[in-house]
């Protein structure tokens, strides 16, 4: 059996030092009547070899964004991946540690994590970062649980309608038996409605979220909605996207209260959903309310700098129920993932893929609206993904271009019926013009394919 | 041998102008974002990241590294963790760009071979559980123990019965109590007894209208199995409640018994635990939730069905929770589990369990000679050895201990916990390793038993650094590099 | 411009320092008369992401052992590579280290080659290994030259027809300013003949060379070739598989002198012929005009046990034209992922990958050859590789079975204008039952094709 | 930290019974070996290899590899080396499976993309060399020279020309005479003078009718362009005699000079120093050795031609000298060659030779203060410091030296070559060092030659081992491991 180490004269010897007379002995106080007394019905074992095979015909089944052109995102995006990340993720000492509660033994990692912090901070504009959260949908549970407990505010949380529905539901989900309701600010053109906003607000709200750049791709009035928020003492919590703050003002330029980010972007691979990074920094104030693991500076006995786990009495471990968050192993191998590709993509690489993005963005947008039928859903400034709507169904479309090998893009009327002819695109720094000329050819034919479907399906009706 | 020169920290060693990542010219001619944006929306303030060459990158990690101990590298005997070894083959499988280039708002036709994988998974946790349903959304244990609690209320609420309260052992993890906060319950902690199971009494003056949920971790952090589950299990369900198995301790008894069968009607896994996802310096892991038929409905969405079109995520869920997190779950860590079952099938993950067992007790057997075992000479895949003579008659305690094993070569074992037994060290060898390292092992803790207090309350001697003032650390908080 | 850490500034101050007003200063001795004073015409520069695409477009279009079914052999072998290989090989330490010269700084890998060292010999039972030669080709090139070196005859070299054509041509081009002359040994019945090898050997040989098994995948009669060739005093070369000697008698059982093979089955990738591996193992007595690195035990100043290369007095950088060879990088790094497999698949492994191909091996041929007109090209018997007559041209057949994802096998009209209809396939344990069998219908289907096609050509004729 | 547990020999570790590397079961009927073949040709030797687990296996490995000293690691400034940093976007590429896994043997209509990477190469290096046809075959620098040295004797075969004689300069590396034995020629050595250069009247008077070759290694191994190239190619090709200019130390004069342009007819290039290829602690290279048009019908076949059927392997060649090994070449080492190229463009590679011939430079600025630069003020890409003062004065060699930096984290220098210095140290910065590791390994330098001499006898101090006996080494070869 492999990974298995006990050969039969080893259990012999182990058991007669034991004083056993078998194995089954040593389970002996787990009762009878509650033993499985048949092997378990899983498939039989696989040699490397025969796994090898059979996941390589698995791996090959799918679809992926080396064997397709990507335009997805919500959340998730095809940006490219530094080898040297990969590498320095490789590395066993890295990967197959704990948790570094013995400092000693783990200065490598405690020190990657202050770098993962600092350079958060650095790339929000915030005071201080945590060594990370599972990824952005809780991420945001856990700022508005930390939001309520800094205001001591039990009322409404407010989140605008542009806010990620899978972000929405798990927030909504974490505080299902908790004292706050989460109250929706509608965005009727795109972004969060200034006005709606402003009606729902009151005393008792402890935390307001956006998304910027949205869930449809547009950017937020985050100033304007900073001031307000701050006007009634609430915190204001915004969802970014690391690489945006290549060009986008950093959250602690407009004043956040709590920064939460989805840091797959940041040199993570998209891997069908996780695991993916939460990222989450705070003003200073906040430091003893923040959730998760702090990594902090101190000396050791002979006064050498060196780095531990810190303020741990804000952790299950030590508070147990009191604790700021239940969150125990987070996210350690893609912080440091983070951490190099950070350091990899440095401050000019940072500013340069976030221009490829916005600009590769806004040449398909036009592309795609010089499409008869084909107009953008708002006329709203966006980043590195754009909504449009089309004269027909959107789903439809998508499906076409499968067969182009293009993952085309998100529909709308995943998450909402009223917007079954809407759909969001994202565009990274990958794609290339003659793959956004391709797709908007392609794109082109497929609508006018499904456009005569629909009609003569029309007609028949 | 020097390494000062590349373990500065990054901001240290940044020098302007350098680069490493470079990005092609723009090939389009649209407007640049200063041309197109409204000023507002444009940072003023330039990025603050270091500016490091790729050399000075790989120097800079690489040499870090080796500052760690790890499972590639050391015996790592923390109890609780499960600190098994990783096959290099999950690595190499789970970089196939099939899978960890798959998005995860792929319509599902795009992606069925991932889909049949993790339907899969789905199906081998339930049996490995003996129940009925399965959620592979929870990023790890914590948030499975969380996604059931939300369960167990929405199934209370929809039976319309009022239960407020989660009755845990006070040997339990900390991250059950913290959990059942989140979910909205209040936390009861329940007495273990001198052999350190659950006391029966406790438990049942404090069982009442009221329970919804007993939180039982079995094997317990002790590493006992207690044998009054069966009667604990009865107890819960005749009072209404739901038992909920912490399952972190699963390499105790995969294909022995199984928690359905003795009577919880919940469970996580630590899939990064028992079935070996890489730990990565604290994480990330994969907390899949097991659940008995009745809260099905609850379970967050999506699920994977197998329908005759294929497999499919199912979102069809009226009475669902809703979900715990973004997009599927921590399918890179799900995969590696799946690797490993596939591996050692149903005879081998028995085995796991046996040698598992097998070695704890074993090494038990050799370090009781010179070490309390508060708990018996028996255990399951750990046990807890405690310092506390020692630490009376030579005022070395189990910190002193953990940390010259380090000099040794050693991860120490998990200390101070659980809370239950002073001077805690909880030792957990996992089946993954080999009857000369446990000889080894026992023989340095008991040469390290007779050296000298002083000496061991400087340990460690050869590493990087000794010692670190965590007082300081918390008092002055420094979390962040500054100029 | 990328790996380049000067800065405009930095290059300043260091031309200061050194007194210089340009780097073109720096170069003024080269006279101007020989500068380029052009751009090299090369293409321009393409960063990660680019090349990244460039490279990915041209993998895809190579047919391989990942994507195709693989019945090549030749010397070089699908055989599976068990992750932790790869794991241990991709480990900086390794592979970017120099040679190790400076012993303290070279531990590790001098620890690791003779360890390897040490498997070479137990695997082929002989006395002593080197430390590894480029590949096989070249290692039978140095194993003669050592041959004429401890014999000191300088006639014939004597060598089977049935040795690799690519291995013969490369001794016979080491050899063709010395004294040698390279004499062929026929194998009119696939194996060498024992009468034409009594024939040609004299006292003037120095050694004798058989491959075994050989080209053709036939088992050759080396235990009766030795007492031959010892008769005369000359040395036994023999080229073998190392895959092979899970079943086989060992080099060092049938009392080779020098044995030599291409270590590329020992856990390295086939990578369109290279890097290999040069294994050369041989008695004792030959230390001294061993050729290539040689790792020996020592102590250090404390008496601690370590590792040194050795015996460098025989090698080129010290003995300069007398060295016993010129070869100065060797293949380190795969002598190295040799040593991780062979401790991985250790010795029942390596029975039972042996035993996996010699089944498979024997399954194929008898399929094959139910196939009319198929035929074995000779009644001997082989390994895991295994020749072939076809009623039809080979070449043509393996084309057709191109299409269907099968690199067939090899047509031996490449090497032999008598043999167009002949042809070699190699089987590993990689090959699967269903494998073989699709590949015998689709073989049936391409015959009959190729056959009739062959038939229509003759009558048009 | 102890790592005695893991990093004995893995013949002391193993254990009876352990497996790694597990096979699947036969899936077909056919007989066994031993049914089916002669009992003559099976062993009666069971095989003795190491009995291991993976992890076993790894933490051996893993272990032993931080004994290494290495460019990821570890400034490297071994000169004649080109210790130069491996990208990791070559590692990760050239093991993509359309790469890795083609078969030598493969048709060339089933690897047309492996074809034009090789077929560009080809051209890539003639471009660079200045001169007319490539081989790639050569699996390393001293192959190269060979097969240039079998190709020149060839053609003067063809040109029924006696030629016997190749003249090689003193300071010469070792695998130059060593390749003209093997390739047959009679070897004639060369002074240096003073200023390192070829003394002029030595070669003038050992030049006659015999002369086939001059080999020429410019820049030499001290570092120093030759700048009577021009005139030394002239007399030699007056003689009737061919230039081979040995490439180890191109990097200096990438896009600045071409051998071929100052007269060389053939060279070989290190692509494994040059253009990155991994050193993987003494291997594999790669040496394609380019020549002048007369020279290519005599090249190794096949070349890659590129025809209006696509590329193709030409083994049409019936004056080629064969080849000099089997299959293609070291195409693992020509790939990343060619990423290497393709990364950097014109531009950037006359950039590499421009930098690196800076850093040498700077590195000799600040070294020049405390050590003897026999040969002035002005190198290329690398230089040759000399301890003999330090050694008369203070007895410390250079060696010492070495030894010592090891202990501040750099790896030594070459020492005691080239020959032709005494004490020498051998220094190749590469362009891929920063400033401030120049900098701070002269500092380093400077106060080793401050410190104890006694003390640096005993160097190093902080590596695992020091000063092995390697006269011992020698005197008893123990070359393998016995029971
Ligand atoms: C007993 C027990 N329960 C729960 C947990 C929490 O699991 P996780 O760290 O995966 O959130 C742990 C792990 O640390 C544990 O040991
Ligand atoms: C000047 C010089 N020539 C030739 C060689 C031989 O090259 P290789 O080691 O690639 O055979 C070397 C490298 O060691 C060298 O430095």
């Amino acid at each position: 059996m492999p990974y298995l180490l006990n050969t039969p004269d080893d259990k012999n010897e182990m058991l007669k030092n034991i004083g056993a007379s078998s194995i089954d002995e040593l389970f002996s106080n787990i009762p009878e009547s509650v033993r499985l007394n048949r092997p378990l019905d899983i498939p039989k074992a696989l040699t490397e070899i025969e796994l090898s095979r059979h996941i390589a015909r698995l791996a090959n089944s799918n679809l992926n964004a080396d064997s397709a052109v990507c335009f997805l995102g919500g959340g998730s995006y095809d940006h490219f991946i530094p080898a040297v990340v990969d590498m320095v993720a490789s590395r066993s000492e890295f990967y197959t540690a704990y948790t570094p509660y013995q400092a000693e033994a783990s200065q490598g990692s405690l020190q990657a994590f202050y770098e993962f912090q600092t350079m958060i901070s650095q790339l929000t504009g915030m005071d201080i970062s945590n060594s990370s959260l599972y990824e952005a949908g809780s991420g945001l549970a856990e700022a508005i649980l930390m939001a309520m407990s800094v205001t001591g505010r039990m009322g409404k949380v407010l989140v605008a309608e542009s806010v990620h529905p899978e972000y929405r539901l798990s927030f909504i989900t974490y505080l299902a038996n908790l004292e706050p309701t989460v109250v929706t600010v509608a965005c009727p053109e795109g972004k969060m409605c200034l006005n709606d906003l402003a009606s729902k607000l009151d005393e008792t709200v402890s935390c307001v979220i956006v998304q910027h750049p949205n869930f449809f791709g547009n950017l937020e009035e985050v100033e304007e909605i900073a001031k307000l928020v701050h006007s009634k003492g609430a915190l204001f919590i915004v969802a970014y996207d690391p690489i945006s703050l290549g060009i986008l003002k950093k959250p602690g330029e407009y004043d956040a209260d709590i920064a939460v980010a989805e840091g797959q972007c940041l040199g993570n691979p998209m891997i069908y959903g996780g695991p993916y990074l939460g990222l989450l920094s705070c003003k200073e104030a906040f430091v003893r309310k923040i959730p998760g693991r702090l990594v902090g500076q101190t000396v050791d006995r002979k006064g050498k700098r060196c780095w531990v786990l810190t303020l741990q009495t804000r952790e299950q471990h030590i508070r147990r129920e009191k604790a700021t968050s239940n969150i125990c192993t987070n996210q350690g191998l893609f912080a440091l993932r983070a951490a190099v590709f950070l350091a990899a993509i440095g401050p000019k690489g940072l500013t340069e893929t976030a221009e490829l993005c916005f600009r590769k963005a806004h040449f398909l947008m036009d592309l795609l609206c010089k499409i008869p039928g084909v107009k953008p859903k708002f006329n709203l400034p966006f980043f590195k993904e754009f909504t449009i709507e089309l004269p027909c169904n959107a789903q439809v479309v998508i499906n076409s271009l499968i067969d182009d090998g293009i993952l085309a893009g998100l529909s709308q009327g995943r998450w909402s019926k009223d917007l079954p002819n809407v759909m969001t695109i994202a565009v990274t720094e990958k794609r290339t013009r003659s793959e956004l000329e391709n797709y908007a050819a392609a794109f082109g034919a497929a609508i006018t394919a499904a456009s005569s479907q629909e009609k003569s399906k029309a007609l028949k009706s | 041998m020097d390494k000062s020169q590349s373990t500065g920290l990054l901001f240290e060693i940044s020098h302007k102008g350098r680069r490493c990542h470079l990005l092609p010219d723009c090939d389009v001619p649209t407007k640049t974002s200063a041309e197109l944006l409204d000023k507002k929306y444009l940072s003023n303030d330039p990025t603050h990241l270091p500016e490091m060459a790729e050399i000075d990158i790989v120097r800079h990690f690489v040499n870090l590294s080796t500052k760690n101990m790890a499972i590639d590298c050391n015996f790592y005997p923390l109890g609780s963790c499960t600190m098994k070894y990783n096959p290099k083959r999950h690595e190499r499988l789970g970089a196939l760009s099939g899978l960890a280039h798959v998005h995860p708002l792929q319509d599902d036709q795009t992606c069925q071979g991932m889909l049949e994988i993790l339907w899969e998974m789905q199906n081998y946790l339930a049996e490995i559980a003996g129940l009925d349903g399965v959620s592979l959304q929870p990023a790890a244990g914590a948030q499975g123990e969380l996604t059931a609690l939300l369960v167990a209320a929405a199934y209370f609420r929809d039976k319309k019965e009022k239960r407020t309260k989660v009755l845990i052992p006070d040997s339990a993890h900390g991250t059950n109590p913290a959990s059942a906060a989140i979910a909205g319950f209040d936390t009861i902690t329940i007495k273990s007894n001198a052999r350190g199971r659950v006391d029966m009494d406790d438990l049942i003056s404090k069982i009442d209208s009221q329970t919804a949920v007993f939180m039982i971790t079995n094997p317990n952090t002790l590493g006992l199995f207690d044998e009054q589950i069966v009667q604990i299990t009865d107890l819960i369900h005749k009072a209404g409640g739901l038992v909920y198995l912490d399952g972190a301790n699963m390499n105790a008894i995969l294909g022995i018994t199984r928690p359905g069968d003795f009577g919880a009607d919940m469970m996580h896994y630590n899939v990064h635990k028992t079935f070996t996802g890489p730990h990565g310096a604290g994480g990330p892991g994969s907390g899949p939730i097991a659940v008995r038929k009745q809260l099905i409905p609850f379970l967050p969405a999506p699920l994977i069905i197998k329908t005759n079109e294929g497999f499919k995520l199912d979102y069809d869920r009226p009475k669902t929770i809703g979900r715990v997190r973004s997009f599927f779950g921590n399918v890179g860590i799900l995969l590696r589990g799946y690797f490993y079952i596939r591996t050692l099938g149903p005879d081998g993950l028995k085995q796991v369990s046996q040698n598992a067992v097998l070695n704890a007790n074993y090494l038990l057997s050799l370090v009781k000679e010179a070490f309390d075992v508060p708990h018996g000479d028996r255990c399951m895949h750990e046990f807890v050895a405690s310092a506390r003579t020692l630490r009376r008659d030579k005022k070395i305690s189990a910190m002193d201990i953990g940390k010259r094993l380090l000099d040794y070569g050693y991860h120490a074992p998990t200390v101070y916990f659980p809370l239950v037994v002073s001077e805690a060290m909880m030792m957990e060898p996992t089946e993954t390793e080999s009857k000369e390292t446990l000889d080894h092992f026992a023989k340095t803790l008991i040469k390290i038993r007779d050296e000298d207090a002083e000496f061991l309350h400087d340990a460690p001697h050869t590493l990087d650094i000794s010692r670190p003032d965590e007082v300081k650390a918390a008092k002055e908080p420094m979390l962040r590099w500054k100029k």
